[in-house]
């Protein structure tokens, strides 16, 4: 028997589908990011970070309602691997750069067909 | 509406326009810097769901280094804002259904229907004295030792990968190296080649 | 809190290899350009140290450790035996390749031994936060590998397109997995799997956790429409890094599909079935049909390879132990082949020419026999033409298939690998029928000619015998 | 005497690695080594085929000279071996017909001619395997490997247009065997074996008989070819070399026919008795459609390529008359067995005729570089011993009695009589057909004033050359005169064969 | 000496075959005097032996001999064999066809002598066609003799072929002659329609007989003649009358019935000693003797019968018409034996087959003596066949004359001839008989009389008599020819004159072939003619019309050509005449007809299908058209791949939605 949603406004309280939404719709605007932007491959990093940022509200709010800290562990993980991929990510930025002057991401169409 | 509600959607709002804004500004310091502003707010929702000891290091971590890194990096490259692309307008609709579509199919998912408050009870405040940093070293170093090994092979990884990529022996600048002076011979010097002449086309 | 001593043992092979991975990334800041043979040989022996500590550890006993986030079980055993010795020869053929390169360094050996250990974890995975976190290990190792000849600008656009794409394919894993984790309550494999078998649990929010998930997943293995970035990372990256990213890691790969689908989500075969159809489909038909349109080997062994993945899928689809058997004969067989056909790259090669055209292989029966016959071989073979080991290991994926009465699909699979003979044969018919354009023969390193020759006659020799390994990943499956 | 010998795999192995040997002998520019090499496997080989044909048993119709090793245990696949009547006289045609290819080629080929000998000597290996694997996936292993060496031969050593021709041949090919592969697996889940005894014994319910048939029937009919899936054949035979043509002639299209007895029939009776319209049909197009066709062929590997799919005809003609027959005669078989067995008779006598015939036209392509009809004539007054050979064989290719091409069409004329008038009508037209455009081709080469200089300045047939049409006009004639012993070996085999049709394999119960 | 009748029936066909291939294969080792002996001895030894076999046949009584030489193959039980039949007609076509053979071995020594010069020089087929020659003609002696000494059909098929090869070597025996070359593909090809029929009808055979063996199927065909066979659906044929009109149309092809004739003129390209025994004497009764073999099959079908007849009579009098216009002296006679072969043909439409047998006996004796002679005059002339520069050969031509004298004589029937023996008593026959047709063949034969005697005399006295019109250089080397080619010609003659008085009694009337031929009761019209002598037979023709006819004929043909020599041109020219002798000349459009229908014809259809059917639609649609499509598509798709990143991401993510809209939203 689902109740009415305002009843949930009524009881002042969160639901884990507010955290999720707010995940999804982040999650959603970071992927529209990787293909809208066709200029700066940085901001293509910064919505990878977004991307992370997205799940990791998703473990932490699934984790909170599950009463489970295994989801803030994964979270946890995921923050140091998002950081080894920026390093990596910015590091193989750098060497494009130097190779074409550009970081352009119409510019990288070398390879196609 | 609560006061945690309050919060709740404020910062909501916040990190959906702070990550929208991340997208579509032009230039790459001020999406940095919006998409700092996301991490900040996030860190506050994380606050909400009690996982202090992530929320202060989503700040301290990504804030304090990553994004630090970020801007490090595009100051360094020292990008003009190069001109739209033609045919953006022309792309962007679809791409902008697409990305809706997506997020609703997303939401639909999450939505309150499988995710509401009757499906998963809002739970209980943790009492003052629950660290979740201990909760969380607790786990870390027991049940999740092997993960936590891995993931430190991956930060060695990224050191190891980044310093490789980056480190220069400038191709350019000539250097002096005796090991090879004193092993040359004169055949690596000079090669008496023979080429048959050839016509011109 | 009730925490039991995990058995360290059993990780052995993983300790070995990180340790020695250490060690050598140490000992080599103090060798000189001279002795980096001491890196190489120090590689090869991890890889030999570790084949040993797998090999006495093979039992058909499945066996759990460090919480249930280890698990040790015949095919990843096996998955583990055959990811070292693809890359051990991996490392036999491209030393001359990198030498030549000025890539001779002992990052090369140390990010693709992480890589190695990356793709251990995975196999041995059996938690989504392990799959997860080796899947990442390999693909930074992998990441990086791409970019590491610095003033290549092919080569970063590779790794460029390469690492965006597989973080945002990453990404969609882990929103998958988030979502799981969700709605089972658990990161462990076995619950999971244990959660859905109740039942209780809404299937479409299983599913949508599951696309998110095969999309990650496919990424990997290089399905349609996940696949933009194989051509492009296989063909910008230097042949030995190709080499490389494109066999080894598929074993991985497999492993990961298998641990998701089959240990995690069993429950939900009915459902993954169907997109895993669907990608093997699209892949089959895309991955075949565009080869035929490259004039850049490299590109059209990449393009191959996404229909090879499409082949791999369908012995998984099959849902049965078989079809996982075959689907991981599949993998192992690809990968030498995939070792074969971009050794006969790298041997073409020399400084400063890549040969990486197809035009390159003009007349190469007249100029050298031997090696012409040996890509002959592979070639028929990735064809799946008899007696060739690729034949097998696409009998055993269409055996899986029709026994499951997907019969349509086999013809279908058969089909495209008609229509995908046709650019192997072009490839023949390059080296055979045309005339050359120069008359020198290749003069490949001893070291390489010796290791492609043994690699081309295994692909015939397995394809006369392959019963041992068939036997061997049936086991793994079927106890 | 034989029996403990392993006599089949010494086929199947001492061509194929002979032909690695000679191979590596090749390295000589002149590779005479190789080629002396060559001959002597060749040579072995056939012999070792020939207690095969004297120690036959003709009193039984079991499977004969069995081998059987295990081989692949996950599948149940086995080195299974054995022949009976229907494979053993194409066993022997196989070894017979590498000799002469070898022979053919000895002066001919210039380029690389160890390689060309070690492809042909691996292909008998092959094809010897095809026909005596009693294994389905063996079959199908030899079935498929058998392309690659006759890829390469036509690839390297073809006509100008030769890779358009062989990737032909390869893909048609392949993609006509790939939808038997499925079939064989079905049955293999069905049967849990692979051998193909045990998939003749297997109760198949119609739908999956129809299947399974189709699937045979791309395979086998791209192979035999039929129509319309004939159009490889005559691009492969125009490009290849005249021992490929041979090889394709006279062993690679009985292939295809052979499979028809060996899978189609025996696995799928009803779905053959069913389908045996269309069978039919096909086979009368061929005999009909391409006699005409052939008619207006320029190109004389072209013409006779054209005849052998009419000759093939009659082949698939005879195979799947026995249900008319039935049909028409009050459900008796009676009368099947000359069908299958004229069949039979015609692939092999075809083998004789359509490699006699390459070889004509390789004779003259060897001294005129064209194989134009146009630019001959008169080539019986510089070549009278040639001439009469090549008016011999083309005889027999139009199915003069006495010669070998006589006696298949014959029998399955005679059994389509059986079976229905029209169809005997419309098989009987090769009698017109098949003499008119050989006749025709034979009158405008052979025959005539001296059209030009270069006609002129040939030359006869030298010993090497004799010596292979005279073997070859023996066996003609021989098959011709006297085609009892040939019969005989089959005899039991085919009654066996129409005996086990004529039981209807849909499980009781089912439909 | 010889053990048995098998044993003799066995060197009866292997002498010439070995003599065949000893000159065949070896003939530029033996020469061409080994050559010609040692084939000359075999066939004499064949002609001896078939004699003796006669002998015992005829004379001694003894029964027929029906046995086997081995067996060709067993299929499921049926047996073919190669055997022997040797009764009363056998016998006598061994003689016959033998001692023709016998003559012609000898006359070509003569013909051939210098054959080297019908060859372009250098041609190495040249040196050695001497011997090829003999080879030849030997071994037809062998296939005829296999051919009509076989007991089942499967034989009788083997020999009908090979016969038609031979004929196919001979006609283009001079191989660079384009019309030679035309004319024995042409042959070939028309005798294979009749084979076509004839190999359906052997089928239809073995359908209801089961065998091929002659005594089972005449044994058995009682058994079957209300059998009936559906050739298409609602049509019920009886299964006698189908196996009658199909080995029917065999001999069709074979004896040159209309409308399968066309190849025998052209046919005589080939040298005039094969004329004579092939195209003339022997293999083109193959089908009259076949048909009269089967008599027991025909005799159960009226309708075949019918078609026999109706055949037989058009042959007869419309090809006899044909011979009237030819100005080539051996087609002239090449139309006779056409006739004539008609003749037989109504012969045993009317079940007179005694009578056809015995006609084709008697004609071949004649018709080879007239080839023969018609040889010789062509080698007096230096191989000029043109009538019209011929004329008064007798005197210098004597033998040659005189024998071909006697020859016509017996063709046009002149009472006291051989061929007047033969042929009043098939038309005797012809006028008793009452199945459909007959009245028509009646007519057909009576009128074929008048005309065989106006053109073979027309012949006649175009060549020997009248102007001569060759040129002064031929005519001064003009003289008879050699022995070996005038002892032939005597020789045939002397059969040409006596053999229907020996004969005719016994062979037409009497029971000679009483245990070869089977004749109903109802069917029996040679027992209503009765004579009773061969005398008889004379005094009762001169009170009848063929007599009469026959007279006529000659009587015009000596007006008309001895007299009033400008009449014939002027004739020419009348209105109707004018038409009908264009109709003539043309061979009534048959080889027009031929030419467009089925040489044209087929080859459009050839290309046809080719073209559009294989070339454009198989190859070019459906094979190449599919790679075509595959490549297409391939270079389509290879643009997906940009090269752009957020192409890439795009597609992953549209994959993604693709994936949720399949799976999670349906």
């Amino acid at each position: 028997m689902p109740r009415n949603v305002s009843d949930d406004w009524g009881q002042g309280m969160i639901a884990l589908s507010d955290y999720l939404t707010v995940a999804a719709i982040l999650f959603g605007l970071s992927m529209a990011g990787m293909f809208i932007n066709r200029k700066n491959i940085i901001i293509l990093l910064m919505c990878i970070e977004l991307m992370l940022l997205a799940v990791n509200i998703n473990f932490i709010a699934f984790s909170h309602f599950l009463g489970d800290v295994a989801g803030q562990i994964f979270v946890f993980f995921i923050l140091t691997v998002a950081a080894a991929e920026a390093a990596i990510g910015l590091a193989i930025l750098v060497v494009l750069f130097r190779n074409r002057g550009s970081i352009n991401v119409a510019d990288m169409d070398t390879l196609k067909g | 509406m609560s006061f945690e509600q309050i919060v709740f959607y404020f910062f909501a709002a916040v990190l959906i326009l702070a990550a929208g804004a991340v997208i579509t500004v032009r230039s790459a310091v001020h999406a940095a810097l919006f998409l700092v502003l996301a991490f900040f707010t996030t860190a506050a929702l994380w606050l909400l769901l009690e996982a202090e000891f992530l929320a202060i290091t989503l700040v301290l971590v990504y804030v304090g280094a990553v994004m630090v890194l970020f801007l490090f990096v595009v100051m360094m490259l020292d990008i003009n804002a190069a001109p739209m692309r033609e045919g953006f307008a022309r792309y962007l609709p679809v791409a902008a259904l697409v990305a809706v579509l997506t997020v609703v199919v997303m939401v639909m998912a999450v939505g309150r229907e499988h995710f509401g408050l009757d499906q998963f009870a809002a739970p209980e405040r943790m009492s003052a004295d629950v660290s979740n940093t201990r909760m969380l070293g607790e786990q870390l170093y027991t049940v999740y030792l092997y993960p936590f090994e891995i993931a430190a092979v991956i930060l060695l990884v990224a050191i190891v990968a980044a310093i490789a990529l980056t480190l220069r022996r400038r191709p350019g600048t000539r250097y002096q190296s005796v090991e090879k002076q004193v092993r040359v011979r004169s055949e690596d010097r000079l090669k008496v080649i023979k080429m048959n002449a050839e016509e011109r086309k | 809190m009730n925490f039991e001593m995990p058995n360290f043992a059993l990780a052995m092979p993983e300790m070995f290899v990180l340790g020695m991975t250490c060690f050598i990334l140490m000992v080599d800041m103090f060798l000189s350009e001279r002795s980096r043979v001491v890196t190489y040989l120090l590689a090869q022996a991890t890889l030999v140290g570790a084949f040993i500590l797998s090999l006495s550890l093979f039992s058909p006993l499945r066996e759990l450790s460090f919480s249930n986030t280890f698990v040790l079980d015949p095919m990843a055993s096996l998955l583990k035996l055959a990811v070292y010795a693809v890359v051990f020869t991996v490392f036999l053929y491209t030393r001359s390749y990198l030498r030549d390169r000025n890539m001779y360094t002992g990052e090369f050996y140390v990010l693709a031994l992480f890589g190695v250990l990356g793709m251990m974890v995975m196999i041995s995975a059996h938690s989504f936060l392990t799959l997860y976190l080796g899947l990442e290990l390999l693909s930074l190792s992998m990441y990086a590998m791409v970019a590491l000849q610095r003033d290549n600008r092919v080569a970063s656009e590779a790794a460029m397109k390469y690492f965006l794409l597989g973080a945002m394919a990453s990404a969609m894993l882990l929103y998958g997995m988030s979502m799981l984790y969700g709605v089972t309550g658990s990161l462990d494999l076995g619950e999971v799997s244990q959660v859905i078998a109740e039942g209780e649990i809404n299937r479409l929010l299983l599913v949508f956790g599951l696309v998110f998930m095969l999309v990650g997943v496919a990424f990997k293995l290089g399905a349609v429409p996940f696949h933009m970035w194989v051509p492009d990372v296989y063909h910008g990256a230097p042949t030995a890094v190709t080499q490389f990213i494109s066999t080894a890691p598929k074993l991985a790969a497999f492993a990961l599909l298998i641990r998701l689908l089959v240990d995690g989500l069993g429950g939900l075969q009915h459902e993954w079935h169907d997109i895993l159809v669907l990608l093997a489909v699209l892949s089959l038909s895309v991955g075949n049909v565009i080869a035929i349109a490259q004039s850049n080997i490299k590109r059209m062994l990449a393009y191959s390879g996404i229909s090879h993945a499409g082949f791999l899928l369908l012995g998984v689809l099959s849902g049965t132990p078989e079809g996982y058997a075959a689907g991981m004969f599949y993998a192992i067989v690809y990968s030498i082949m995939g070792l074969a056909g971009f050794g006969m790259v790298l041997l073409m090669s020399r400084v400063g020419f890549e040969a990486d055209a197809l035009e390159d292989y003009k007349g190469l029966n007249q100029r050298s026999p031997w090696f012409a016959l040996m890509m002959m071989f592979i070639m028929f073979s990735m064809a799946g033409v008899p007696p060739f080991i690729g034949f097998w290991a696409k009998l055993s994926v269409l055996q899986a298939i029709v026994s499951v009465d997907l019969i349509w699909l086999a013809a279908v699979a058969v089909i495209f690998s008609v229509i995908g003979a046709y650019y192997y044969l072009r490839v023949i018919k390059l080296m055979y029928f045309d005339a050359p354009e120069t008359t020198t023969a290749l003069q490949p390193g001893r070291e390489l000619s010796m290791v492609f020759s043994a690699n081309a006659l295994l692909i015939l020799g397995m394809g006369i015998f392959p019963s041992a390994l068939m036997a061997l990943c049936l086991q793994a499956f079927v106890l | 005497m034989f029996a403990d010998l392993p006599i089949l795999s010494l086929l199947i192995w001492v061509p194929i690695i002979g032909g690695l040997l000679v191979m590596l002998a090749g390295s000589g520019r002149s590779g005479l080594e190789a080629k002396v090499l060559a001959l002597l496997v060749s040579l072995l080989t056939f012999a070792i085929s020939l207690p095969l044909f004297f120690g036959f048993d003709s009193s039984t119709a079991a499977m004969q000279f069995n081998e059987f090793k295990p081989w692949i245990a996950a599948f149940g696949i086995n080195y299974h071996l054995g022949v009976d009547g229907i494979s053993m006289p194409l066993i022997v045609l196989t070894t017979f017909t590498t000799v002469l290819v070898v022979i053919a080629g000895w002066e001919v080929i210039k380029n690389k001619p160890a390689q060309y000998m070690a492809a042909f000597l691996i292909m008998e290996g092959l094809m010897i395997g095809v026909f005596s694997a009693l294994d389905a996936m063996l079959f199908y292993v030899f079935w498929e490997a058998m392309l690659i060496p006759m890829f390469i031969v036509i690839g390297i050593w073809g006509g100008d247009n030769r890779v358009y021709a062989t990737i032909k041949f390869f893909l048609y090919t392949f993609l006509g065997s790939v939808f038997m592969l499925i079939a064989l697996l079905w049955l293999y889940g069905q049967a849990d074996s692979f051998a193909i005894l045990d998939f003749h014994a297997l109760p198949i319910s119609a739908t999956a008989q129809i299947w399974i048939f189709l699937a045979f029937l791309v395979a086998f009919a791209v192979k035999v070819p039929m129509w319309p899936v004939h159009t490889w054949l005559p691009d492969a035979h125009v490009q290849a070399p005249t021992g490929g043509s041979v090889i394709l002639a006279a062993i690679m299209l009985k292939l295809g026919a052979y499979g028809f007895l060996r899978f189609s029939l025996p696995i799928t009776p009803d779905a053959s008795q069913s389908l045996d319209w269309l069978m039919i049909g096909l086979s009368l197009i061929a005999i009909a459609y391409i006699g005409f066709v052939a008619l207006v062929q320029r190109d004389m590997k072209k013409l006779i390529a054209y005849s052998s799919i009419a000759h093939m005809g009659f082949v698939t003609l005879g195979f799947f008359i026995p249900w008319m027959i039935a049909a028409n005669n009050g459900g008796s078989f009676a009368g099947a067995a000359m069908g299958i067995s004229g069949g039979m008779v015609q692939m092999i006598a075809h083998g004789f005729v359509s490699a006699a015939m390459f070889l004509c036209v390789g004779v003259m392509y060897d001294r005129m570089h064209s194989r134009e009809i146009n630019d001959y004539g008169g080539v019986v007054h510089v070549m009278p011993k040639f001439a009469g050979f090549m008016v011999l064989f083309a005889m027999a290719n139009a199915g003069l009695p006495s010669t070998a091409g006589f006696v298949g069409e014959f029998m399955v004329i005679l059994a389509a009589f059986k079976a229905n008038f029209w169809i005997a009508f419309v098989a009987a037209t090769t009698l017109i057909l098949g003499a008119a455009y050989t006749l025709w081709m034979v009158k405008r080469v052979i025959y005539g004033e001296i059209v030009n200089e270069k006609v002129a300045a040939l030359k006869d047939i030298n010993a090497r050359e004799f010596l292979i049409l005279a073997v070859l006009a023996f066996m003609v004639l021989l098959l011709g005169v006297w085609p009892a012993p040939l019969l005989e070996v089959m005899d039991l085999t085919v009654q066996q064969l129409v005996e086990h049709i004529s039981v209807s394999k849909i499980p009781a119960g089912a439909m | 000496m010889f053990d048995s009748i098998q044993d003799i029936s066995l060197y009866i066909v292997l002498a010439p075959l070995i003599g065949a291939i000893i000159a065949g294969l070896f003939g530029g080792v033996i020469g061409r005097a080994g050559a010609h002996t040692v084939t000359i001895i075999g066939v004499a030894i064949a002609f001896a032996l078939s004699l003796l076999v006669f002998k015992y046949i005829v004379f001694d009584g003894m029964e027929p001999q029906n046995f086997s030489v081995y067996t060709w193959l067993i299929s499921e039980g049926i047996r073919f064999e190669i055997g022997f039949l040797i009764d009363e007609l056998t016998a006598m076509m061994m003689v016959v066809v033998t001692f023709v053979s016998l003559m012609v071995h000898i006359y070509t020594v003569g013909y051939m002598s210098h054959d080297e010069e019908n060859w372009p020089s250098g041609s190495l087929a040249a040196p050695n066609s001497y011997q090829r020659f003999f080879s030849y003609i030997s071994l037809f002696t062998f296939s005829m003799l296999m051919l009509v000494m076989a007991n089942n059909f499967l034989q009788l098929f083997f020999g009908w072929e090979a016969v038609g090869l031979v004929s196919y070597l001979l006609i283009g025996f001079w191989s660079s002659r384009e019309s030679a070359v035309f004319a024995n593909l042409k042959a070939f090809l028309v005798n294979r329609v009749g084979d076509f029929g004839f190999l359906l009808g052997i089928g239809a055979v073995l359908m209801y007989f089961n065998t091929l063996d002659y005594a089972s199927v005449f044994n058995a065909v009682e058994l079957h003649k209300d059998m009936t066979i559906s050739i298409w659906p609602g049509s019920e044929w009886n299964i006698i009358t189908v196996i009658g009109i199909l080995l029917f149309i065999g001999a069709m092809g074979k004896s040159a019935q209309v409308p399968l004739h066309v190849w025998l003129p052209d046919s005589m390209e080939g040298p005039t000693p094969i004329s004579a025994l092939i195209h003339a004497a022997t293999m083109v009764t193959a089908g009259i003797f076949m048909v009269a073999r089967m008599s027991p099959i025909y005799e159960l079908s009226e309708v075949a019968l019918s078609f026999v007849l109706i055949i037989g009579a058009i042959t007869a009098l419309f090809m006899g018409l044909l011979g009237l216009v030819q100005h080539d002296i051996k087609r002239v006679v090449a139309y006779s034996t056409l006739s004539q072969l008609g003749y037989m043909t109504v012969a045993l439409g009317a079940s007179a087959y005694a009578a056809g047998v015995f006609h084709l006996m008697t004609h071949a004796f004649f018709k080879a003596l007239l080839f023969l002679a018609a040889g010789s005059v062509i080698i007096a002339l230096h191989h000029k066949q043109d009538m019209r520069e011929m004329g008064g050969l007798r005197k210098y031509m004597p033998i040659t004359w005189i024998t071909s004298l006697i020859g016509s004589l017996a063709l046009i029937g002149a009472p006291g001839f051989s061929g007047f023996f033969s042929k009043d008593s098939i038309i005797e026959a012809v006028g008793h008989s009452t199945i459909p047709g007959a009245g028509f063949a009646y007519f057909a034969v009576l009128a074929g009389v008048f005309i065989t005697a106006l053109y073979s005399f027309r012949m006649y006295f175009l060549v020997f008599h009248g102007k001569e019109r060759m040129d002064a250089h031929t005519r001064s080397h003009l003289h008879e020819s050699p022995a070996v080619v005038t002892v032939p010609l005597i020789l045939l003659a002397i059969p040409s004159v006596i053999i229907g008085w020996i004969y005719v009694d016994s062979m037409v009337f009497g029971d000679f072939f009483a245990n070869a031929i089977t004749v109903l009761p109802e069917h029996d019209v040679l027992s209503q003619v009765g004579f009773t002598t061969a005398f008889g037979m004379i005094l009762h023709s001169l009170v009848t019309a063929p007599f009469w006819l026959a007279l006529a004929g000659v009587g015009v043909a000596w007006y008309l050509y001895m007299l009033r020599t400008d009449l014939p041109a002027k004739i020419v020219q009348l209105p109707v005449i004018r038409t009908l002798y264009a109709l003539l000349q043309r061979n009534y459009g048959f080889d027009a007809f031929n030419n467009l229908v089925f040489g044209r014809g087929s080859r459009g259809l050839g290309t046809g299908l080719w073209k559009a059917g294989d070339v454009t639609i198989i190859d070019g649609l459906l094979v190449n058209g599919s790679a075509r499509l595959v490549g297409l598509i391939s270079s389509l798709l290879r643009h997906v791949q940009s090269g752009y990143l957020y192409h890439y991401a795009f597609a992953m993510i549209i994959g993604l939605l693709a994936l949720f809209g399949l799976f999670v939203v349906a």
